[in-house]
């Protein structure tokens, strides 16, 4: 059977949540192996949240925020692009690949970008293969 | 010693994988271990009392009233002797880092037994091994076989392996902490419910930080300690520097910020924190000063080793544990 | 704690979902999950009888949690909270799982679809089990209201309250109200008198019942929040005045661009280099003259003075343009017979009849002549003896591409608007924020031109950014329509699901401070404490996320719920 | 008390291409009969208006306050000031009587001219002379037009605890800001910001949408107006309809989609857009085959709610009383049709700025790729299948507008909306070349100019020199232009041609003037009350403008406008009772007050 | 070098023309409207510009508004109505006056007291000299030719036949060579201003050959004309021009051979080129007429009193022409000889005031320019290249 990864998605509330809301009032296909979580703002994103969910058994993680300048809160989105970088060297240096943990900007109106986002984070992940963290905390020795 | 006194409490120190510091930091108790001998009975201590294993596997179940275990659990010997004071003791309190987060000794996490076995009996320059001869669990030699303890691939903070009661933190823990627990035990006061941290505060570091602190942490560059000129009174964080003061507990007594060095983390997060490097990680990025990704990337490429740096007494115990090996 | 009773409610929305999620395999496979007490699916959940379903079984069960999967929570999230309260039970002890937009939708495979479906409800079931009980909360308004600034917008503003029978408090640094307005002889487009406009509104604003008009004034510092904000008014002879109000509109305005600042112009070492406001004087006085007395026979006009440049302002000052038009105007009525010059770099006669004036302008003999506002300006020189004027100017013309000499006898620089010059500390006393450029910088460029990141302060006017009259009027009212409306309404509410600060965890470390981007957070010395102001707090949760300690919890998107609603989420994974 | 003998009266000619209506000949006799001032001069009677003739006559007859009397007397004031000063009287004592400041334009009104020049004679305020009559207030308002002012003022004024009837002529509120992709210069997207306002006036409980309805009939008086409301047949049950979309995925019949500019198709069961409020499906008459042949039904088969499509259902009127009338009608693009040298029509890819909005939006027809277009063998246009992107883009501004053979003022926002193109162009095609033709790039609003400039540096190609005509050479559309700045004559050859439409009023606008009783100006806007002291009044009391039907502006501007009209209506629903509107008011009623009001002030000296 | 502006220019201009060009806010829409403009010589626009700022030298040396045929385009579609058509007619009727040496053109242009009087000195001369000799009694049978024609050449008593032919011819010689002396020396008054004055223009000898053609070629063809909407209008002018031409060649050149005693068969080539370039100038006088009443196109929207008299005098001058003839092949003695002084009283004033002074002047000017305008160019490129060889 063909490895079907799962991608915890964290979208936030004003841009991206219904961006992906578009895609679906707008009957765009995707693959299904995304997982989404809304909050307010991908300013509340934390990486206690994404190493959370690899913990859990995410072969992914998928942030989306407003465009920069856009966000609802003015400035959010630019705190989780700090934090994604640095959480993005940490999970590297646990071994992971940097891709696992993807950052992009989703519009109210981009329906078919996140659609498109989806499928793509979805083929990368199924060329990375499955994620290891969960295997290797239940196989601690 | 009259009968109507309270029966002494059996006490015992034991050692996993650590540095002895934690052991030390019991000794440092000077003139009051009078105090602590007068209440308490030490019942097993192997780097201070020849007691053997199989004393202690003769003791009742719950015969100890309270084991100190410092160290990680690093080897079979270590998973053993946590099992069994385990059994044998009442008050399980995992002492100092290792035992409660992993400690120092995490840090093998990053790599695995394989390379540590071929960087030590294979690779270092003093090492002449041309057999390639490694560590046996077992070996036969004519007196019989001997049985050395199974060198593990991973580090396991105490609660990892056995169920704790309470976490005593530092690297090593601040001894006045030691006694005030102790006394507070001896005494019978009231015990904080299971699994609570004991001889540390609530409040992390920047509490009891008697550096100047404001709310313009705006970080345009990482700095290390050296490349400071440190007045000894700004907030480690607003001159750039890396200081895990804000996730991590009070309760050394800001020891190296008093000596000008920015805290580590040994104390391990506050409540509530499950994990003190991402918690420190996200607060660090926050105070990046720029909202140009190529200028973020920069500066956040100036942490050179975030695992290490805010994971240093903590990674065990993180969410993550240890470095991802592909084993596929 | 309370025991947890779920009440799972997978809905089909017709065939929408049912088609491509199996709702009650869905349902059932909730049932297993612990603390869920009931699970069913129903063909429309929003409808009336699927939300009576709701509502009976909350009774019936004695539910204290519940979960609907269908839809977008955007659409119907407040229709099921309602329902929530319809029971007696505090709305937020709900969670939406979206198998619609989110899932049915966007997917072909049944057995992926239902799967995915599976997880999203397990998450929201292991979110919901944290959910709190959160209060909706509202502040009273107190009906005054302080306006800083008594020019044509602050008194705008004034009178528009007032008039509705509100009190309000007019503050005004000067020693009379007015401002900018005036100072004008007439108005463009249509050359209306500004005098006849700006001072019937003064002697209404002096006079009305409702007004207290502090001259010669200054605010220091405001107090308070939305509602109910305190100030001291300090005026000249050390006259102290306390208020309270409700509201604050800051309408400081504008000051004029120093032209000395740029060598070329030789402005004020030339005495026949004058500014705009300058020239206003003379239209009002009638003595427009040189400073010999003379009538000028060569009078030019040069735009873009401290604007539209970046070595003095980047942005446009928007009224010079048409103001320069209106000058020409008026001195073609002055002297019918003079040169008349306009040196611009773009005609911006945008507004309504705005185009109608340039036409008409370009009719009346003046030579609009085009530099290029980016380099440099005209080049101002006295001229030679031999010459007949004044001065010359010399640039480079872009219509014709040739360099040019324009002799002048008047030369009028339209200069740039600035921000006040006690913009800053006005910001800083009530809260608001400046652009690099020292405007204030509204909620929201677009949907909320006059309101502020701070609740109950209001900019409206010059102050910004450059505007002309009947567009600072428009702000001015529109700013009085949103007080008047709180007013109306009582009180305002507040967000629900704000940040909190565990006050026995936080360290004092103040990284939160300065994240917040409404400084909603301050310091409480004493305690070493930040505490999280909730009637200022958005709920952006940015300073939950920043906190190194975890002691500010982002109500309602708390750590626990989120790493909770992650391992339901995860616990429904196929097994790879 | 006042002295007749030293005020002058000059009657000032129109400028600016005005027409005069008002007879100043009328004028001057109520000025000597009625105010008895013996002094009252045409300034056309002066040979030459300059200051020492006006200051001769000044002298010659003692004058010491001058009232100018016309349509625009400002444009003749400076010469009066100056002559006032010569003779070393006050210069303050120039008074203006513009008729059109208070809408005295036509010669109807010549009454209300009178009024003005009698409120300059006792210098009284004009807006003070106005007797106040006023009617108690019903706390309910009509807003007429859901698009982002009609929204804001609902919202403004039902967050005030009032009841708002919210009026639109369409299936869905959002208007032509729904339509935008990005917003300038922030280039936020409008869907992100414009639906969380939607969904709140959807969901509001004092606001009551009435959609796809339109006004039929004004009665009544300011404060209680009695509206009469066409409620279109929506053929689809507002309450039961769940928005599934079944219905239009089977309906077979399709049409030209309003809301993509007719660059896309839809059903003739549709939802107009994906986030519309209501979230609720229509059905065209116009091109439902069932309401045109009585066959098919489709869409009542598929549907799972039962009950909810009533094919047959009629138009209904329905009657609301209220106490204020906002009018947020806005706008309609320009036709670029009536300039044939642009080709519009004519060549598949020259598009207006409306049709480009939809093509560069990611909700669009085309998903948000610029895709080239042709005509298909039924000669409607069609998007390229291959996907065909353009290798360069041509934009030219002012189509329509600043020109006196259409519209002569200046839309406002086709510069920046333009410059917000060229920006989406570059942003989807980095490698395409995008170039602009403008005559003055007007920059003007809070970060405008800052967004100019970074548009400059993108790399897109902005030449002061509009466009003269469009022709099509090999497959390709060339541009013919005078670049001014370098002085050179481009041809330039690109795939595709934006045409920055201007804005106009709506075709009906002039009738729904009417019908509310305000008036429009020339150019077809409708006209406020006073240009800079009341931007939002009319002269009909209870009825406020907002947005660009007042005149071009935007997204800004249009929601300051809102939020003020809702304050008059916010103020009057407060005081309780509404002000009796000009239009209803005699003139010799406001110069009975003027001279009232004037008296009071010599006895209170 | 920079230039001053100057206010006076524009108010002198004005009498050139009706308009007011400050109107135009320079979107660029009729240089780029215009079919003949390019880069290099960008019009009108650009002269709308060195008109509204009075760049006076810069606009003497141009040689646009020779380079426009008034299709109206510019001004159709101008979004101000700012006519920069018209503004190219007033330009040609400056530049007439600026070539014009003598001064007399602007004083024509811009009075019509002069221009009239003029008209009238020369309409009296030669009413006034004929009236010495004019027979005005006698036996008129006499007069009457074997084909029943008038005999024209006897129109003077005592001076009859071929000596009379010779005289006219003297006459029309003298004038020819009068108006061309004029012209000629207007010509090179034009070229001194436009390309010698001009010191960016460098134009090689060989040049002044090579593009020899195109002076011939435009006066022959108009073919530029073509490029402008409206083919009516080319052929018209066509015809116009050629008529002129042939009637030019007839009377200066051929005259012994055209006023001939012999009423000749309508065969005749002498009677066929009459014919046709009588019809040639009338039709497009007709034309012109009906257009300029009616202002049916943009160039006929805006008549200058100038345009007006040109049109009548030369009307004028066709129709005296041809009832002179009709007379005289009626056998019409003294109508004829009435008529031939009128129409000579008519031709005279026309030619001496319209050719060489007046608009009539184009007729060589266009030519010129376009020649000229051919050298510019030329030395533009030659130049280019010899930056680029430099560059290079």
């Amino acid at each position: 059977m063909e490895f079907e990864p799962t991608i915890v998605a964290f979208l936030c509330n004003w841009c991206s949540y219904t961006g992906a809301d578009l895609a679906g009032t707008s009957r765009m296909k995707y693959a299904s192996n995304i997982r989404v979580i809304r909050v307010m703002c991908s300013g509340r994103v934390e990486p206690t949240f994404v190493l959370k969910a690899f913990r859990e058994g995410a072969d992914g993680v998928l942030i989306c925020g407003c465009h920069p300048g856009d966000c609802h809160y003015h400035e959010g989105n630019y705190k989780c692009l700090r934090r994604y970088h640095l959480l993005q060297n940490y999970i590297e240096q646990m071994g992971m690949d940097k891709r696992r943990l993807h950052l992009d900007w989703i519009s109210a109106s981009e329906g078919k970008q996140f659609a498109e986002l989806v499928d793509k984070m979805t083929q990368t992940i199924k060329e990375l293969g499955p994620c290891q963290v969960k295997h290797s905390v239940e196989t601690l020795t | 010693m009259s009968d109507n006194e309270k029966p002494k409490l059996k006490l015992a120190v034991y050692w996993g994988a650590a540095c002895g510091g934690c052991c030390v930091s019991v000794l440092d108790v000077h003139e009051k271990l009078f105090n602590v001998v007068a209440a308490a009975d030490l019942v097993f201590w192997p780097i201070a009392l020849d007691i053997k294993y199989k004393d202690v596997e003769a003791m009742p179940d719950g015969h100890i009233d309270v084991t100190l275990f410092n160290g990680a659990i690093r080897n079979s010997e270590n998973e053993h002797m946590a099992h069994l004071l385990r059994k044998k003791t009442k008050v399980l309190v995992a002492y100092g880092s290792c035992a409660h987060m992993g400690g120092i000794p995490g840090l093998a996490n990053f790599t695995t037994k394989e390379e540590l076995f071929r960087r030590v009996y294979d690779e270092s320059e003093s090492t002449v091994n041309p057999d390639k001869i490694r560590p046996q669990t077992s070996f036969t030699v004519p007196e019989g076989v001997l049985h050395i303890p199974e060198f593990y691939n991973d580090v396991r903070a105490l609660d990892q392996v056995v169920d704790v009661d309470y976490y005593l933190p530092g690297c090593p823990p601040q001894t006045e902490r030691l006694v005030d627990v102790f006394m507070a035990i001896v005494t019978g006061a009231e015990l904080p419910p299971k699994g609570s941290v004991v001889g540390a505060y609530d409040k992390s570091q920047c509490d009891e930080c008697e550096r100047k602190k404001t709310d313009n942490k705006k970080i345009k560059a990482f700095k290390r300690p050296w490349e400071i000129q440190d007045d000894g009174e700004t907030c480690f964080l607003e001159q750039g520097v890396i200081c895990m003061g804000p996730a991590t507990r009070g309760g050394c007594g800001v020891r190296c910020i008093k000596g000008n060095a920015p805290c580590r983390g040994c104390y391990g997060p506050p409540a509530d924190v499950t994990d003190p490097g991402a918690k420190m990680m996200s607060a660090i990025a926050t105070m990046i000063d720029s909202d140009d990704e190529d200028e973020i990337v920069e500066i956040v490429n100036q942490v050179a080793d975030p695992a290490g740096t805010f994971y240093r007494f903590s990674l065990p115990g993180s969410i993550l544990r240890r470095k991802i090996v592909q084993t596929v | 704690m309370e025991e947890i009773r779920i009440g799972v409610y997978v809905c089909w929305c017709g065939t929408n979902i049912a088609k491509m999620v199996d709702v009650e395999a869905v349902a059932k496979a909730m049932r297993e999950i612990p603390g869920v007490i009931v699970a069913k699916d129903y063909k429309y959940m929003c409808s009336d009888p699927g939300q009576e379903l709701i509502i009976q079984d909350i009774k019936e069960h004695n539910l204290n949690r519940v979960v609907v999967s269908a839809c977008s929570p955007r659409i119907h999230e407040l229709t099921f909270r309602k329902a929530l309260e319809n029971a007696g039970l505090n709305p937020y002890m709900f969670e939406m799982a979206n198998i619609r937009e989110h899932d049915s939708w966007v997917h072909t495979d049944r057995a992926e679809a239902t799967q995915k479906a599976k997880a999203l409800v397990a998450g929201a079931i292991n979110r919901v089990r944290w959910h709190e009980s959160l209060d909706k909360r509202s502040v009273e308004i107190n009906p005054a209201t302080l306006i800083i600034g008594g020019g044509i917008a602050g008194i705008s503003a004034a009178l528009e309250i007032a008039d509705a029978g509100k009190q309000v408090y007019l503050v005004e640094k000067q020693s009379q109200l007015g401002g900018t307005v005036a100072k004008l002889d007439l108005l463009f487009p249509h050359l209306d008198s500004a005098q006849q406009l700006i001072q019937p509104k003064i002697n209404r604003a002096m006079n009305h019942l409702s007004i207290q008009c502090f001259l010669n004034a200054e605010i220091r510092e405001v107090f308070g929040y939305i509602g109910n904000f305190e100030a001291k008014v300090y005026q000249k002879d050390d006259l102290e005045t306390e208020i309270q109000f409700g509201n604050v509109i800051v309408a400081t305005g504008l000051k004029p661009f120093d032209p000395s600042k740029i060598d070329q112009l030789n402005y004020k070492r030339l005495p026949n280099v004058i500014t705009s406001l300058e020239l206003e004087e003379k239209l009002l006085s009638g003595n427009l003259v040189m400073d010999n007395g003379k009538d000028p026979k060569h009078i030019a006009l040069i735009h873009c003075i401290g604007s539209r440049n970046k070595n003095h302002h980047e942005y446009c000052s928007r009224t010079c343009c048409n103001t320069a038009l209106k000058y020409s105007n008026q001195i073609r009525s002055a002297f019918p017979d003079a040169a008349i010059y306009e040196i611009y770099s773009d005609i911006r006669s945008f507004g309504k009849g705005c185009e109608e004036l340039y036409t008409h302008t370009a009719r009346q003999d003046v030579m609009f002549l085009m530099y290029d506002q980016k380099g440099e300006v005209p080049k101002i020189t006295e001229a030679r003896h031999s010459e007949k004027v004044n001065m010359m100017l010399e640039f480079r013309e872009q219509l014709s591409g040739e360099h040019v000499e324009v002799p002048a006898d008047l030369v009028v620089l339209m200069v740039a608007m600035e921000a006040h010059e006690n913009a800053k500390e006005i910001a800083h006393a009530v809260g608001v924020s400046m652009c690099g450029n020292s405007f204030y910088i509204e909620k929201h460029p677009k949907l909320d031109p006059v309101a502020t990141t701070t609740g109950g302060v209001y900019v409206v006017g010059s102050c910004q950014s450059p505007k002309d009259i009947p567009d600072s009027v428009s702000q001015a009212r529109a700013a009085a329509a949103r007080i008047m409306a709180d007013i109306n309404f009582g009180s305002v509410e507040v967000e629900v699901t704000t940040a909190v600060v565990n006050e026995d965890i936080c360290c004092g470390c103040q990284t939160c401070i300065s994240v917040c981007p409404y400084t909603a957070i301050h310091f409480d010395a004493e305690k070493n404490v930040s505490v999280v102001n909730e009637i200022l707090c958005k709920g952006c949760g940015t300073c939950g996320s920043a906190c190194p300690t975890g002691a500010i919890r982002s109500r309602h998107f708390t750590d626990k719920q989120i790493l909770s609603q992650i391992e339901g989420l995860m616990s429904m994974q196929l097994q790879h | 008390m006042l002295s007749n003998d030293n005020t002058a009266i000059f009657l000032c000619p129109p400028v600016n291409g005005d027409s005069q209506q008002i007879d100043l000949k009328d004028i001057e006799g109520f000025a000597k009969d009625k105010l008895k001032v013996s002094h009252v001069w045409d300034c056309a009677s002066i040979p030459v208006l300059n200051a020492d003739q006006v200051s001769k006559k000044i002298q010659s007859f003692n004058i010491t306050k001058i009232i100018l009397a016309g349509q625009k007397p400002g444009f003749y004031k400076t010469v009066f000031t100056r002559a006032m000063k010569l003779v070393g009287e006050d210069p303050a004592n120039v008074m203006l009587a513009g008729f059109s400041e208070y809408g005295a334009v036509h010669q109807s009104q010549t009454d209300l001219a009178k009024a003005i020049v009698a409120c300059a004679y006792f210098d009284v305020p004009f807006e003070q002379a106005i007797p106040k009559q006023a009617h108690p207030a019903r706390p309910e308002t009509l807003v007429i037009g859901g698009g982002i002012a009609g929204i804001q003022a609902a919202l403004e004024i039902a967050n005030g605890n009032q009841k708002v009837y919210l009026l639109e002529r369409t299936g869905t509120i959002g208007g032509h800001m729904a339509m935008f992709d990005k917003t300038f210069p922030t280039l936020d997207c409008a869907a992100c910001i414009l639906t969380p306002k939607m969904v709140e006036v959807g969901q509001h409980p004092l606001i009551e949408m009435l959609t796809y309805s339109e006004l039929t009939e004004v009665t009544g008086i300011p404060g209680d107006y009695r509206v009469k409301i066409n409620k279109r047949a929506r053929r689809v049950n507002l309450s039961t309809c769940i928005g599934c979309g079944t219905c239009a995925e089977k309906c077979p019949q399709k049409a030209l989609s309003e809301f993509d500019a007719e660059t896309g198709m839809r059903k003739a069961i549709y939802i107009p857009f994906p986030q519309a409020v209501p979230n609720k499906y229509l059905i065209d008459a116009e091109n439902c085959t069932y309401v045109k042949n009585g066959k098919c039904g489709v869409c009542v088969k598929v549907c799972p709610v039962e009950g909810c499509i009533d094919l047959d259902e009629k138009d209904q009127e329905i009657e609301i009383n209220v106490g204020n009338i906002v009018v947020t009608t806005g706008f309609q693009t320009f036709d670029a049709r009536k300039i044939e040298r642009y080709g519009y029509g004519k060549f598949d890819n020259v598009v207006t700025s409306l049709e480009f909005e939809r093509l560069v939006n990611a909700a669009g027809p085309t998903g948000g790729n610029i895709t080239l277009q042709q005509k298909d063998k039924k000669g409607n246009r069609v998007f390229l299948e291959n996907g065909e992107v353009p290798k360069s883009v041509g934009i030219i501004h002012c189509i329509g507008s600043r020109d006196e053979n259409h519209h002569k003022y200046c839309s406002k926002v086709c510069c920046m909306y333009s410059l917000k193109l060229a920006h989406l162009v570059k942003e989807k095609l980095p490698k395409a070349e995008v170039y602009e033709y403008y005559i003055d790039m007007r920059a003007f609003g809070k970060g405008y100019e800052e967004f100019y400039n970074r548009i400059a540096d993108e790399g897109i190609h902005i030449v002061r020199g509009r466009t003269a005509k469009v022709s099509q050479e090999n497959g390709q559309l060339m541009l013919r232009s005078e670049n001014i700045e370098t002085l050179e004559l481009l041809e330039q050859k690109v795939d595709m041609v934006v045409l920055a439409v201007g804005l106009e009023p709506r075709e009906d606008a002039k009738i729904l003037a009417t019908k509310l009783g305000i008036s429009t100006d020339p150019d077809g806007w409708f006209k406020e009350f006073n240009y800079a002291g009341d931007p939002v009044g009319t002269f009909t009391g209870g009825i406020t403008i907002a947005g660009v039907c007042q005149g071009p502006k935007d997204i800004p501007d249009t929601v300051a406008q809102a939020s003020a009209a809702a304050s008059s209506v916010l103020q009057n629903i407060m005081k309780g009772h509404v002000q009796m509107g000009l239009g209803k008011i005699k003139g010799d009623d406001i110069e009975f007050e003027a001279e009232k009001l004037s008296m009071k002030k010599e006895v209170q000296l | 070098m920079s230039y001053r502006v100057d206010f006076t220019l524009k108010h002198d201009l004005k009498k050139f023309g009706i308009h007011d060009w400050n109107e135009c806010f320079h979107c660029g829409n009729c240089t780029a409207i215009c079919p003949m403009t390019k880069t290099g010589s960008l019009f009108p626009r650009k002269d709308i510009r060195l008109l509204q700022m009075g760049l006076k030298d810069k606009l003497a040396t141009n040689l646009d508004p020779w380079l426009c045929y008034y299709c109206g385009e510019c001004t159709e579609t101008c979004p101000r109505d700012a006519n920069p058509g018209e503004l190219m007619m007033s330009l040609r009727r400056y530049l007439t006056s600026v070539y014009d040496w003598t001064g007399l053109s602007k004083k024509f242009y811009t009075s019509h007291f002069w221009e009239f009087g003029f008209i009238f000195f020369f309409f009296c001369a030669v009413i006034a000299s004929f009236l010495i000799w004019l027979p005005l009694s006698g036996n008129t049978a006499e007069l009457i030719n074997d084909q029943g024609g008038v005999m024209i050449n006897n129109l003077v008593a005592g001076i009859s036949g071929a000596s009379f032919v010779n005289i006219i011819e003297i006459g029309d010689w003298t004038m020819a060579i009068l108006v061309a002396g004029l012209l000629i020396s207007n010509i090179l008054h034009m070229f001194y201003r436009v390309v010698i004055r001009d010191k960016e223009v460098k134009v090689p000898v060989y040049a002044y050959i090579t593009e020899f053609w195109s002076l011939i070629w435009q006066f022959m063809t108009q073919s530029k004309f073509s490029k402008c909407e409206g083919k009516t209008y080319w052929v018209g002018h066509l015809l116009l021009m050629t008529g002129y031409s042939i009637m030019f060649a007839v009377i200066v050149v051929l005259l012994p051979e055209f006023q001939i005693e012999e009423v000749r068969p309508w065969y005749n080539w002498q009677r066929l080129m009459g014919y046709y370039a009588t019809f040639g100038i009338l039709f497009f006088l007709v034309y012109v007429t009906i257009s300029r009443i009616r202002k049916s196109d943009w160039k006929s929207k805006f008549s200058h009193p100038t345009d007006w008299l040109f049109i009548v005098m030369l009307g004028l001058t066709t129709i005296t022409g041809i009832l002179v003839h009709i007379f005289r092949i009626g056998g019409m003695v003294s109508a004829t000889y009435y008529m031939y002084v009128i129409h000579l009283a008519v031709l005279v004033p026309m030619i001496l005031v319209e050719v060489p002074f007046s608009k009539w002047s184009h007729l060589a000017y266009r030519p010129f320019a376009i020649y000229f305008d051919r050298l510019k160019e030329y030395s533009r490129k030659s130049q280019n290249e010899n930056k680029l060889v430099r560059a290079a």
